[in-house]
């Protein structure tokens, strides 16, 4: 029935006189904000999604892997989870105009965008941080990624391949279902598995396959959680030879603003507290204090 | 006819702090200004206040220093900061350079501290004006925090006072059990101004961990979550001092805003609602003289504080029951 | 073996308050426990709190009394109820037919008051304590809230003390600046537990009216919005007494129920969260003992507090930082 | 990319680890608490839908027109908007055991609504609340509906006419999309319709045009808006004849608890503050301080 005049909800209510956009949604055209839509949600890998969502082809067009995008992960009449959540790009796709983002439903943020389906709009922030980088003189790369840390370098190892770089991925995930088909990945690549149960490839830790690969690597990319990284640096550093191959990683912080006004991302480095939003996700492992 | 939306923030103060509307976004949340200057037109703001300075720079606290709460979040960042020199070698020079008016917002653990701090800044060029945070412990009185005290407050007015005509904002704590009387205690000691509200002191447990989330134990709880407290304090200060006052705590819109316009807040800052949506404050700027126009309005200053006729000290539980035929 | 979730809120007193499990119904939410019957088992409690009584009946205030907030709900129902003579003369009765315990909630605007009814409630059958709450305006003091002084506390709560053997929990209001001190006076003054945070004081203004929407202009803020202040607080006076700390805010399932245990409560209390979700408290019951079971915890004292190291006094913004190689 | 092992979201998280439910989801069978699934959404009256849910059939057997159901109005990992909102049942169907709300898309809570697709499921609580009641020697019953205040109406016209009664509907909206579509009702009833801006109908309010109904009338009916009862009052008090015909009105209050334990939605009546979601929504007009 319609409300009393005096009506309870008023305090919290979206303004309903005053013509406003989807929470979180910008200036169309002026700033890395915008509205975008989503096309596909595939599952993968699990509990996993692949979402694919349009955007601005001058943001598709400048990506760069490692970049990520700050997403608001809530319906807009509420304000509950309130900060946007960081994700990896997974795919940028000039032709549709459009980026996928791996999503692994696991806490409020990311069921809620398991949910979404195609027509659904998404506040969107980014790009944002910096990136890889893939050395002129790098030919033979080793990337490490465990879990839903694939994402940003599955982008990563298709610039690669277009660079005529020689791959070896290696993927470790708790189970078989939890890993990336390899039809994901580019048949130029070398695929190396390994399972917390065994189900598939190496049973163990992903840190555990790689010696081989070490010395003949010029270069080691990795994304995944931060015990990942311990394990790594302990594995990798007696193969090193003058402190060849180095170690880009991608880091995981807690994120507020994403644009370096916080601090609350920081990273402790070799010179000092860094906004890993900014500065970062991807730092040089040798400059990480652990 | 367009509505007016310039207000002036230091109406006893001959160095005036004018600003051509007012939004303005708040400290810890909008770095020295630069941070944002990709993403929005930082110039239109009304003004901002960079993040709070120290007589010495910091690290800041370890990680992790934020965790999201139901509506809001916790900070712990520990105030990192290049420290007041670190500040003046590299802001006043680039702040120069904009049309934007720029607050330095000030933190210390001392009378004297706070003093000189401000001695510095008034020699400098580009600085509209210095906003006083006074939810520091005083480590002369064991820690007790400065804002939760009257005198203490005043104390440190009145010694920034002293060393500056800067136009000069005193930051209130929530902590205090009587707000008011900080701020007629502040106001009193020669605040042009007064703000508030900082964020309340909260904590959250890493149940897994068993340890408290933030590597600092607690934090300060910012957003929506805090806005009913925040209008109430802003609506008992404004009834209770003449100076201007500022409000803050979870603006995340028109209507929230308009909440602390009408509540008596001459200006707004917005702390929060900046990391969640950095569009928010240059819409607000919009939306507000679309919404004075609408309402026939034609200033800003015709809605401060109509909704306020006086505020009744009391506790949520009152007693002040309107009697009825029974129950 | 299935853990042991009884509790004992009065290890001091011979009378005992001794709940079967540690989930407690909070007052102003649960009515006189009747509400609910046909809705939940309330039977299997561990115990719940009436709406606060007062000394005469009262019709509570104008309507609206409630407002939704993000994350929350202010209420400022003016305390509606029958008078203790209103309640002694239906609800003892009818809880001694009960197994679940049942708490009386009390409020007064004067020492003289709350000891008066004290007496009363001390003859009554069926009481299993008193909660008293301090978050009252006094009138001898101007209408200063009792509970943001520690001394005022004090006195009520020895007041009371002095004409009753039942259990006394002491409710605190999370407006005093120092709630440590509050609850450490309490204490003193022969509280056998301490309850807290009541909510919180706050406001919220109708745009398009123009003024609060409460018909009593302030309310209480409560549920998920006050959980991080209300897990501080909690872990604040956990550490500074030796009674059991009954907490409550904002508790809306098991892992928040465990930030309070964790942080050193002995029981929890729900409020907000029953209005949402009903079946909350029943639910809880069984989460928490198959959570301690998972974790191989064979009783619920085994977590009380293990999250809790001293409390460390600060403001949000403090100046404890850790410093690093530079910024 | 997985969390790191201290992840900043842990506080506001649901429990991953303990089996849990929707939240405000209950125990099934014990309470007036269940969930059920959307069956159907439809547009009606301009921004208004028809939202079809399932119901347990001892629910929809016992129901009564007038009552209403506390639906939780949100994703069940957000807090905000964090109260229940109370919508009076439309329609209940006894034979797909289902029922039907009448929402209007307004502020957070009915939009959220308004955006349910079928096999979304809803936490609900109820029925609550009394209902409108047909003395048994009342045979004209007069009926006036504003706006979406038509919702508990519907279902009591249609109570009516299966006891034979003789009904006559009048509904008030802002414009014609506004109005129920005559197909709605009961073709044995008579449908007055009257708009704000006269696009169909009376060219005014809908108690402008009762007047010549009022003395016919054993007995009347109404929900709306508050100002309307006051309005209904002055134009019915002038024609009636010993206090008769009485009217039943459904008032609005903010709810928190929808069972008499807040005492947050009380009506004023002339036997003191009575809380409206027990012992109402349905008041004798006579007896309601308005
Ligand atoms: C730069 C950057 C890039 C990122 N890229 C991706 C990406 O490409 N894909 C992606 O899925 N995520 C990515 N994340 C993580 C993402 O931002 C969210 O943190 C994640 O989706 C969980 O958010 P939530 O809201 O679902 O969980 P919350 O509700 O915030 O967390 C709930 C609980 O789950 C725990 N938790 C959260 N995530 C995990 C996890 N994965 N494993 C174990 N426990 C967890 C938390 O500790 C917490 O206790 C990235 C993070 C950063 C900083
Ligand atoms: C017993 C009872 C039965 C009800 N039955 C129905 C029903 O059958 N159908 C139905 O749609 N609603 C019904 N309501 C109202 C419903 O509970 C909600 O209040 C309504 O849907 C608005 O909630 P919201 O979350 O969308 O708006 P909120 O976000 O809570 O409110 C936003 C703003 O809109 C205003 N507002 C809210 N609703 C209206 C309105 N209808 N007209 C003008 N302004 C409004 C409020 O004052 C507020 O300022 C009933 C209420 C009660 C108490
Ligand atoms: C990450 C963060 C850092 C902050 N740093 C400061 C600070 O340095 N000095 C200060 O006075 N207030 C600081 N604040 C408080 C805000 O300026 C503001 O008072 C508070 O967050 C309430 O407003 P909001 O809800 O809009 O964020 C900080 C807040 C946040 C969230
Ligand atoms: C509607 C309502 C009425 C309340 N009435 C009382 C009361 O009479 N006495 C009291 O001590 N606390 C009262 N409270 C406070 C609660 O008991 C509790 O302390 C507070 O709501 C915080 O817990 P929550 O977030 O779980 O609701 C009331 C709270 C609400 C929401
Ligand atoms: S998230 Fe704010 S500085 Fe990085
Ligand atoms: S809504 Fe709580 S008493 Fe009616």
């Amino acid at each position: 029935m319609p409300a009393a005049p005096v009506s309870m909800f008023g305090s919290s209510a979206k303004e309903p006189d005053v013509p406003t956009r989807t929470a979180g949604g910008g200036m169309p055209g002026t700033s890395r904000e915008f509205d975008s839509e989503v096309l596909s949600v595939e599952r993968i890998m699990g509990d996993a999604i692949l979402l694919t969502v349009s955007a601005p082809p001058s943001v598709v067009a400048h990506l760069r892997s490692g970049q990520f995008f700050n997403i608001v992960t809530r319906f807009s009449g509420s304000f509950d989870p309130l900060l946007r959540r960081p994700y990896s790009v997974y795919r940028a796709h000039v032709e549709t105009s459009s980026l996928t983002f791996l999503v692994r439903a696991f806490g409020r943020g990311s069921a809620w965008l398991a949910e979404r389906v195609p027509g659904d709009r998404l506040a969107m922030l980014g790009p944002l941080g910096n990136s890889f980088t893939i050395p002129g003189r790098a030919q033979r790369l080793l990337m490490i990624a465990g879990g839903v840390g694939v994402a940003p370098l599955v982008m990563l190892s298709d610039d690669a391949v277009n660079q005529k770089r020689d791959v070896v991925f290696v993927m470790g995930a708790a189970d078989e279902a939890g890993l990336l088909v390899p039809s994901e990945l580019s048949s130029h690549i070398e695929y190396v598995v390994a399972t917390d149960d065994g189900s598939r490839g190496h049973h163990g830790l992903a840190t555990e396959v790689i010696g081989d690969y070490v010395p003949w690597a010029d270069q080691i990319y990795a994304c995944g959680p931060e015990p990942m990284y311990r394990t790594l640096r302990a594995v990798v550093d007696p193969l090193r030879i003058n402190r060849r191959p180095r170690t880009q990683i991608s880091v995981e912080r807690g994120m507020a603003c994403g644009v370096g006004a916080c601090l609350g991302c920081v990273v402790e480095t070799t010179r000092g507290m860094i906004a890993s939003c900014v500065k970062g996700p991807v730092f040089d492992l040798d400059q990480v204090v652990l | 006819m367009v509505p007016d939306l310039s207000v002036d923030l230091a109406p006893n103060n001959p160095r005036e702090l004018r600003l051509r509307n007012p939004v303005i976004a708040a400290s810890g949340c909008f770095g020295y200004g630069e941070e944002y200057a990709g993403i929005i037109d930082v110039q239109r703001l009304g003004a901002f206040v960079s993040k709070g300075i120290t007589p010495e720079r910091r690290a800041g606290n370890s990680m992790p220093r934020i965790v999201e709460t139901p509506a809001g979040m916790l900070n712990a960042i520990g105030l990192q900061n290049p420290g007041i020199r670190g500040f003046v070698k590299k802001y006043p020079a680039l702040w120069e350079t904009w049309t934007v008016p720029g607050i330095v917002n000030i933190s210390a653990e001392s009378v004297a501290d706070y003093a000189n701090m401000a001695a510095i800044l008034d020699e400098q060029p580009a600085i509209a004006g210095i906003e006083i945070n006074v939810s520091c412990p005083n480590v002369a009185r064991g820690g007790y925090c400065f804002g939760w005290d009257p005198e203490m407050s005043a104390e440190v007015t009145q010694a920034v006072r002293s060393v500056t005509t800067l136009p000069l904002i005193v930051k209130l704590s929530p902590g205090a059990s009587d707000i008011a009387a900080v701020a007629r205690a502040v106001e009193d000691a020669g605040a042009d101004a007064i703000s508030l509200i900082n964020t309340l002191v909260g904590m959250a447990i890493d149940v897994r961990r068993r340890k408290p989330l933030l590597a600092n134990q607690t934090g300060g709880v910012s957003g929506p979550a805090i806005k009913p407290l925040a209008v109430r304090m802003v609506y008992q200060v404004a009834a209770a001092v003449r100076v201007p006052v500022i409000g803050m705590g979870g603006i995340m819109g028109l209507y929230d805003a308009l909440e602390f316009f009408l509540s008596g807040a001459t200006a707004v800052q917005i702390g929060t609602g900046i990391f969640v949506d950095p569009g928010l404050p240059i819409r607000l700027i919009d939306d507000l003289r679309h919404w004075l126009e609408q309402e026939g309005f034609s200033s800003i200053d015709q809605i401060v504080g109509i909704a306020n006729d006086g505020f009744h000290l009391g506790a949520p539980h009152v007693l002040t029951a309107w009697e009825a035929a029974g129950v």
